[in-house]
């Protein structure tokens, strides 16, 4: 069986290109944040957090066709990594996340040519069950990570050794940010890259792209490990600003979340996954308040409406409602 | 009049769901008893959901507590995992926080801000080996669920069950989803102890344990002997497989005291007749008393955390659990730990409390070290 | 035995066929030809009933079948042959034999004798068949449901020029004496003029031009200067 | 060796009634799966949702364990042919992928309203006296409830074989599912064909929730719970394959049994230890025995 | 029409080494079974530089996975192909279409979800190796852009490039398919029934698009369609039943009664002799 991702394939070629303007219409709204709801940056923090992590899994999802139920074991190990070298003493951070990511990406690297080989249902499943394994593992190997019980004692020196943390999360959320912005920028241009490109030839149509010669398997298996650096940067970030981690970060419900917050938001516009994180996590809160056990309730018609309705999440509402302006203009064009 | 908030995280959604019903049970009874009112100050308790093993979200939901809320102290916490995230919080805050259940003995090293109105795991595991002992059993089979709980549990009940002379013929940690027990069960039956000790997180794991124990002759060749797995609400979900297993725990639905008296008959009325407390929710009923203490002890002063807190260091009193007194210098409880026993009474389950162990002791870290 | 009306529809909202009127009479075979793209699948699949119609209407032996579903078309005495083949990949050949067998001239043994390749791959999944296989397959199965009306859509491509030839030789046979109507599709002029009574040039999803197929054989038309392909 | 022979003998037997549960719980998905094609992720919400009738309407109505089952199990069939013409009908067309996560929503659904109304606890379904006694075999006590658990599966295997090998219905089905469009344009009655299967499927997830009740305890959060399991069956099946799904079934069970009763503090895994070593040597094999096309 | 390639005057197959290599594509002794059925037998086979050659044979010959062999689709159980002399039976796909080696399918198989500029687009950029750069945006590569619309330009595409695979008609995606050949600047080229869905009288922009390729491009044809076959091809081989029939001239094959009876069948054999005797 194949797994055809729904994402609306924007025409990257025809279509302009990603200009700095976008990366400032982006940064508006969210520095706004900072200075509209101060009381609220822990949790921007947070959404930031997960933002990215959808945004890594929008890589392998959206632009790759790589279907995974089990991308938590990126984001865990990016996390313990972090959580792991403060521990150790390593405690600049900025330094300490790039070197976690790196251990994510390694870590992809070595699954990669595994899961990678499969496709469709099969390859869910074996994500599923190696992110089963991996939290397993990790309960079990309480002498590193602290099991259940988690692992306390991350003390972080400054940011550039100036910017102090502190409890009201200002710090942590231009961090955050200013992490996210880079990433989004940098996955920007590789979407619309002709390696992006040949991502997407990847994801339609696995067995033509080998026949125009292209190394398949590489380039998935790199495109994998920049999804997972991605989710290890995010990993370590929560890691960093929560000054904690716990076993949850490996397990499967954090995999099936990041992917619910991506499809709300629209797979394979990147912008989706900025938008599906914090819509995930007001819908949570917000039903949550109403009614303990209303969110799945509330979660689940969400995800029912939007993948028959609003095909592509509302990123994907917006791009057609675009699309219609921009159909029109096109048949102006034509003869 | 000044307002003293108190911020309450707890698990009212997810696997633990039950743990945060019964705080708010517990709280809402205690407040219905003792007015909203302390130390001339009103008293208002903030909820916050975690809604699963989140340490994260615990962390922020407690960062959002003190800075969005402004709450002057923490309480609740079903996981461990949930009060070692906030400790950092506390410590900086220098808020006072009571844990209701989380046991782990690493949370109150974690912070000098924490207090407890649960236990340290060994307290009620090595009871159970205790009495074990005192009816001559001489052959124990520990199985708890992998997990740190559990890794504690099985820790306590072994060192305290071999210094009394009885022997450990087997020990298993199963994985903490595995709900059929049918195997692990087949090989303690062929290791024939006489007694089996256990440790699961109730729900399914336990009722399924429960019920493979019996269907293999377990429960009664054998002394079962668990923790918190059958609390008596729990007890409609089991079917009589579950007759004659022994809990040792710090409190009892069917304690006589006064305290528990009143307890009892407020949370029925105020919940309705049906309703059962159990250990989380008489957790929170003394947890939500030694609040009200700290609160007291500010009286006619301006409000200071870590004043309050010294005040009740070292405070003993009644709670519905029976004497309570908090050790000093670990902030762990003395206290009393009760034996009860699965029983038909009237046709229904019932925890019917056969035995108790006086004034039990936390163990010293040395202890549980090695 | 066919009459369209004024048929406009298409692809979701995208219309390709606009305002055509078409007539075919019991017996007749009509070919339809046209540049690529000009709509002519479009057109059948209007007829079968997967295309989406917004106006006009469809009668098929007196029934108005605009409104009904292709399954109904069907049971009524539709057969289909598509362009891409659309054979189930994960069926064998005997179980395609089996699950479109329905009474009529059209049996299993008369339809392997026509191309008894199948009958030597009747246990195999249609997704690992040949191409021109695969094509038998598609005829087989609208052959033996039986159909009154059958719409082939360029039912050679694939083909080995023998099996063409046999194929056409039957089919001509039974439309020939009455019992079969056929709207046929082909890009081999020759094959189609062969096959078909008439003919009609689709261009922009309209009929643009009509004529006799015999015009076409004996040389009297010169039917590329019709459908305007650059030589 | 006494001791081996009883171990073996408890692995066989236990392991093997485990199989026919997990069997009858995910043929409804293989058939979804493997032959519709659609990833039903609410799967295992018909089975909660026939499990928590079953314990309802032992409770309210009064009725026996026995009937009780048939009850569910037919209402949820019915349940399962609503769903499909009002829910599923719309997923067909749509990419894996989104099949996945409306079922996931509905799924989602499920298990709030379950926590909403029953509450987040466990409920157990009470065996009847007739269920809960032992009998000796091969020398050792056993449960009739497991002798139950097995007729049970045999008698779905036999109606599986008459439906599946000795009418068109499942070549229909598949060409239903290939291709809609041309299989109503073929003359199949696709929307029947599809509906019954369904409901057949759904239908034995109810059986399968309730039979299995004891091995797999009722909760609100059972449709996610004991999802990989399922899927693992279905994996290994390779998609579709109606008769071998009882074969992997057991071989899961016994081996799942095994690894539990060997090591106990990993045997947990052991299965899925052997679902990934399996992908490894044979990635294409095992999962999709025809090629995509 | 095109210029005919001669045979290699005299060749040593085993001393490869000693011998610079002439052929561009060699097959020898190629075997594949599926189950208990036969499809290739023992099938050798070589196209010089230049060659123009045609497959024809009964449907389900084993025309379409000799192909398959060839191009590294599927692995053959015996026997060895080589490009100029080098030998490639163990490469994979990938790496045999960077040695040149190209095909084209029977059924369409393209990237449905792109445009028709972007499957070219895919197909110039790996071929000009530029599908590791992951930063710079892709439309900024104005020469693999510029090759991409001039190649659809040669088939005639131009006014759809912007549109998806999805919405072209069957006989469009049929081009892109040639196009995205085309653009790997093939020395072998493998074409499946290139014609098919293209009307007859438009085939000329086919061999048109063909006749444009640099004439050393070694080209394998397999086509229903004997008029395209005829004026395309300088040799054609004819494939029964998984074991190579004959091979020859078109006029010679299609005089051949062996070759009517299995595959040309009467008229149509009748009609070539006309149209030959027109021509
Ligand atoms: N299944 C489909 N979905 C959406 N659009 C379609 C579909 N099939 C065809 N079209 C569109 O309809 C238009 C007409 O195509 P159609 O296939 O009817 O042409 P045709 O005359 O059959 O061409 P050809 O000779 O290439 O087969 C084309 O522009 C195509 O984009
Ligand atoms: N994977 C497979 N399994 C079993 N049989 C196969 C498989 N692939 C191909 N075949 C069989 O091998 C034979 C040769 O197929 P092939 O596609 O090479 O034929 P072909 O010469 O290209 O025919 P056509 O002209 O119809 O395209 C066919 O009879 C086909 O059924
Ligand atoms: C049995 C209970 C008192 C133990 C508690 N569940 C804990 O996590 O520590
Ligand atoms: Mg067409
Ligand atoms: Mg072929």
């Amino acid at each position: 069986m194949k797994i055809i991702v729904s994402s609306l394939g924007s025409d990257v070629v025809g279509s302009r290109s990603f200009r700095w303007t976008d990366l400032a219409l982006l940064a508006i709204p969210l520095l706004s944040v900072y200075v509209a709801f101060p009381s609220y940056l822990s949790l921007a923090s947070y959404v930031a957090v997960m933002a990215l992590f959808a945004l890594s899994l929008d890589v392998a999802l959206g632009i790759a066709g790589i279907v995974t139920l089990g991308h938590a074991v990126f984001f865990g190990v990016g996390a313990y990594a972090a959580g792991l070298l403060a521990i150790a003493g390593w405690q600049e951070p900025i330094s300490g996340v790039l070197l976690a990511a790196t251990c994510s990406a390694l870590l992809a690297a070595i699954t990669g040519p595994f899961v990678l080989r499969l496709t469709g249902l099969p390859q869910v499943i074996v994500t599923l069950i190696i992110a089963v394994l991996f939290f397993e593992a990790g309960n079990k190997m309480g002498w590193l990570t602290g099991g259940d019980d988690g692992l306390q004692g991350i003390v972080l020196s400054p940011i550039f050794g100036v910017f102090e943390w502190s409890i009201y999360s200002t710090t942590e959320y231009l961090y955050v940010l200013a992490w996210l912005m880079i990433v989004f920028f940098a996955v920007q241009r590789m979407a619309a890259s002709p390696f992006g490109i040949a991502l997407r030839g990847i994801r339609e149509n696995r067995l033509r792209m080998q026949l125009i010669g292209s190394p398949v398997m590489r380039h998935l298996v790199v495109s994998y490990m920049i999804s997972a650096f991605i989710a290890g940067i995010a990993g370590a970030l929560l890691a960093q600003t929560t000054e904690f981690v716990g076993l949850e970060v490996l397990s499967v419900e954090t995999s099936i979340d990041v992917v619910v917050m991506l499809v709300l938001g629209g797979v394979g516009h990147l912008f989706g996954a900025l938008l599906g994180a914090p819509l995930y996590l007001l819908v949570k809160d917000l039903s949550k308040q109403w009614n303990p056990h209303a969110w799945m309730i509330a979660i689940g018609f969400l995800l029912v409406l939007v993948t028959l309705f609003a095909r592509g999440g509302i990123l994907g509402v917006l791009y057609a409602m675009a699309g219609k302006f921009d159909n029109r203009n096109k048949d102006k064009e034509a003869p | 009049q000044e307002t003293i908030k108190v911020g309450v995280l707890s698990q009212d959604t997810g696997p633990f769901a039950q743990n945060g019903r019964s705080f708010r049970q517990g709280i809402a009874t205690y407040v219905a008893l003792h007015g909203k009112q302390a130390g001339g100050r009103n008293i208002e308790f903030v909820f916050r959901d975690i809604g699963g093993p989140s340490p994260a979200v615990a962390k922020r939901l407690g960062e959002e507590l003190l800075v969005r809320e402004k709450v002057n102290m923490l309480a609740g916490f079903s996981l461990t995992s949930d009060a070692l995230a906030v400790s950092s919080l506390i410590e900086k805050t220098k808020t006072p926080a009571v844990l209701f259940i989380a046991s782990s003995p690493l949370v109150p090293k974690s912070s000098k801000y924490f207090l407890k109105t649960g236990q340290h795991t060994a307290q009620s595991a090595s009871s159970a080996a205790v009495f074990a002992r005192k009816h001559d059993k001489e052959r124990a089979y520990i199985v708890v669920s992998d997990y740190a709980p559990g890794h504690d549990a099985q820790k306590a009940f072994g060192k305290t069950f071999q210094a009394q002379g009885g022997k450990i013929i087997g020990e298993a940690r199963v994985p903490l989803s595995t709900v059929d027990f049918a195997a692990i069960v087949e090989r303690i039956a062929q290791a024939e102890p006489d007694v089996v000790n256990v440790f699961v997180p109730p729900g399914a794991p336990a009722i399924g344990l429960m019920r493979a124990l019996a269907e293999r002759g377990l429960m009664k060749s054998a002394m079962v002997i668990g923790m918190g797995e059958a609390e008596d609400h729990m007890l409609p979900e089991y079917d009589d497989s579950v007759l004659g297993f022994y809990q040792s725990l710090y409190y009892a639905e069917a304690l006589d005291n006064p305290e528990n008296q009143a307890f009892v008959a407020k949370l029925k009325e105020l919940f309705g007749p049906d309703t059962q407390p159990d250990f989380a929710s008489a957790s929170a009923y003394d947890g939500a008393h030694l609040l009200y203490q700290m609160v007291e002890s500010q009286k006619g002063k301006s409000w200071d955390g870590p004043a309050a807190m010294e005040a009740v260091k070292g405070t003993s009193w009644n709670g519905v659990r029976g004497p309570m007194k908090i050790d000093p210098s670990t902030r762990e409880l003395v206290q009393n730990i009760y034996l009860r026993k699965v029983e038909k009474v009237d046709g229904k389950l019932k925890n019917v409390v056969v035995d108790k162990i006086e004034a039990v002791q936390a163990p010293t870290d040395e202890w549980m070290a090695n | 035995m066919l009459e369209i009306k004024d048929l406009t529809g298409g692809w979701g909202r995208t219309t390709v066929v606009e305002h055509l009127s078409l007539r075919l009479d019991q017996g007749e075979c009509v070919a339809v030809v046209g540049r690529n793209g000009v709509g002519k699948t479009t057109l059948l699949e209007l007829i079968s009933g997967r295309a989406q119609q917004s106006s006009g209407t469809i009668a098929f032996a007196g029934t108005d079948i605009s409104r009904m579903s292709a399954y109904s078309r069907a049971r009524l005495g539709l057969g289909l042959v598509p362009q891409n083949r659309e054979v189930f990949p994960s069926l064998t050949v005997r179980e395609h034999l089996n699950v479109s067998a329905r009474p009529g001239r059209w049996t299993q043994s008369s339809v392997l004798e026509l191309l008894p390749r199948l009958g030597q791959r009747m246990d195999n999944l249609a997704c690992h068949l040949s191409g021109g296989e695969q094509q038998m397959l598609a005829i087989a199965r609208a052959l033996l449901g039986n159909p009154r009306l059958i719409l082939m859509d360029e039912p050679s491509e694939g083909l080995a020029p023998r099996v063409v030839e046999q194929l056409s030789d039957v089919l001509k046979a039974i439309i020939a004496d009455g019992s079969l109507t056929m709207l046929l599709i082909e890009q081999r002029i020759d094959i189609a003029m062969e096959l078909s009574t008439r003919y009609v040039i689709m261009d922009r999803g309209n009929i643009v031009h009509e004529g006799h197929s015999t015009d076409v054989l004996d040389g009297s038309v010169k039917l590329a200067d019709l459908i305007g392909f650059e030589h | 060796m006494e001791q081996l022979l009883g171990s073996l003998a408890f692995i066989v037997l236990y392991g093997g009634t485990y199989g026919v549960v997990l069997f009858v719980l995910s043929i409804g998905l293989v058939m979804t799966m493997g032959l519709m094609r659609v990833p039903n992720i609410a799967h295992g919400a018909f089975a909660a949702i026939g499990g928590y009738m079953i314990v309802n309407v032992m409770a309210k109505w009064g009725l026996d364990y026995f009937s009780a089952i048939v009850f569910s199990t037919i209402c949820i069939a019915l349940l399962g042919a609503v769903a499909e013409r009002t829910i599923y009908i719309h997923l067909y067309r749509l990419p894996e992928l989104d099949q996945i996560l409306v079922t996931l929503g509905m799924c989602f659904v499920v298990i709030g309203t379950l926590a909403l109304v029953f509450g987040p606890n466990i409920v157990s379904i009470p065996l009847p006296k007739s269920l809960s006694q032992q009998i000796g075999l091969f020398g050792r006590a056993f449960p009739v409830y497991r002798l139950f658990i097995l007729a049970v599966g045999i008698v779905i295997i036999a109606a599986f074989w008459l439906v599946f090998d000795r009418s068109n219905f499942g070549a229909q089905l598949r060409a239903s599912v290939d291709n809609r469009s041309m299989a109503q344009a073929t003359g199949i009655p696709v929307d029947r064909v599809v509906m019954l299967a369904f409901s057949i499927g759904t239908g034995l997830a109810a059986l399968g929730g309730g039979i299995g009740a004891a091995l797999f305890p009722l909760e609100p959060l059972y449709p996610l719970k004991y999802l990989p399991l399922i899927f693992i069956i279905v994996a290994l099946t390779g998609f579709g394959n109606i008769k071998s799904s009882i074969a992997v079934a057991i071989v899961v069970g016994i081996t799942d049994t095994a690894g539990r009763y060997f090591l106990p503090e990993m045997g947990g895994f052991v299965i899925y230890v052997l679902v990934i070593v399996v992908v490894a040597l044979r990635p294409a094999g095992l999962f999709a025995p025809r090629r995509e096309s | 029409m095109t210029h005919v390639p001669r045979r290699p005057a005299s060749q040593d197959q085993e001393g490869g080494a000693i011998q610079p290599a002439t052929y561009a594509l060699e097959a020898v002794g190629l075997r594949k079974a599926f189950g208990g059925l036969n499809v290739t037998q023992d099938v050798s086979l070589n196209l010089a530089p230049g060659a123009r050659h045609a497959l024809i044979g009964p449907n389900g010959a084993g025309k379409s996975t000799l192909i398959a062999l060839l191009s590294g689709v599927l692995r053959p159980d015996a026997g060895t192909v080589r490009m100029y002399g080098q030998d490639v039976t163990h490469k994979n796909l990938a790496q045999r279409v960077k040695c040149g080696l190209v095909r084209t399918f029977q059924v369409s198989s393209l990237f449905s979800g792109l445009t028709a500029l972007e499957n070219v687009y895919l197909a110039v950029s790996e071929c000009a190796m530029r599908s590791w750069r992951p930063w710079s945006p892709a439309k900024a590569d104005k020469a693999v852009l510029e090759r991409s619309e001039a190649i659809l330009c040669t088939v005639g595409l131009q006014d759809v490039q912007r549109r998806t695979i999805g919405e072209l008609a069957y006989g469009q995606q049929r081009l892109v398919e040639i196009a995205i050949a085309l653009a790997l600047k093939p020395k072998v080229l493998l074409l499946d029934e290139p014609g098919a869905g293209i009307p007859s009288a438009q085939s000329n922009l086919l061999l048109r698009a063909l006749d444009r390729l640099p004439p050393e491009i070694a080209i394998l044809l397999i086509e229903h369609d004997m008029q395209l076959v005829r004026r395309f091809a300088s040799e054609v081989t004819v494939l029964v039943e998984g074991s190579i029939l004959l091979s020859g001239s078109p006029d010679e094959v299609m005089k051949s009664s062996e070759v009517r009876t299995v595959y040309l069948g009467s008229k149509r054999t009748e009609r070539f002799e006309e149209e030959r005797a027109h021509a």
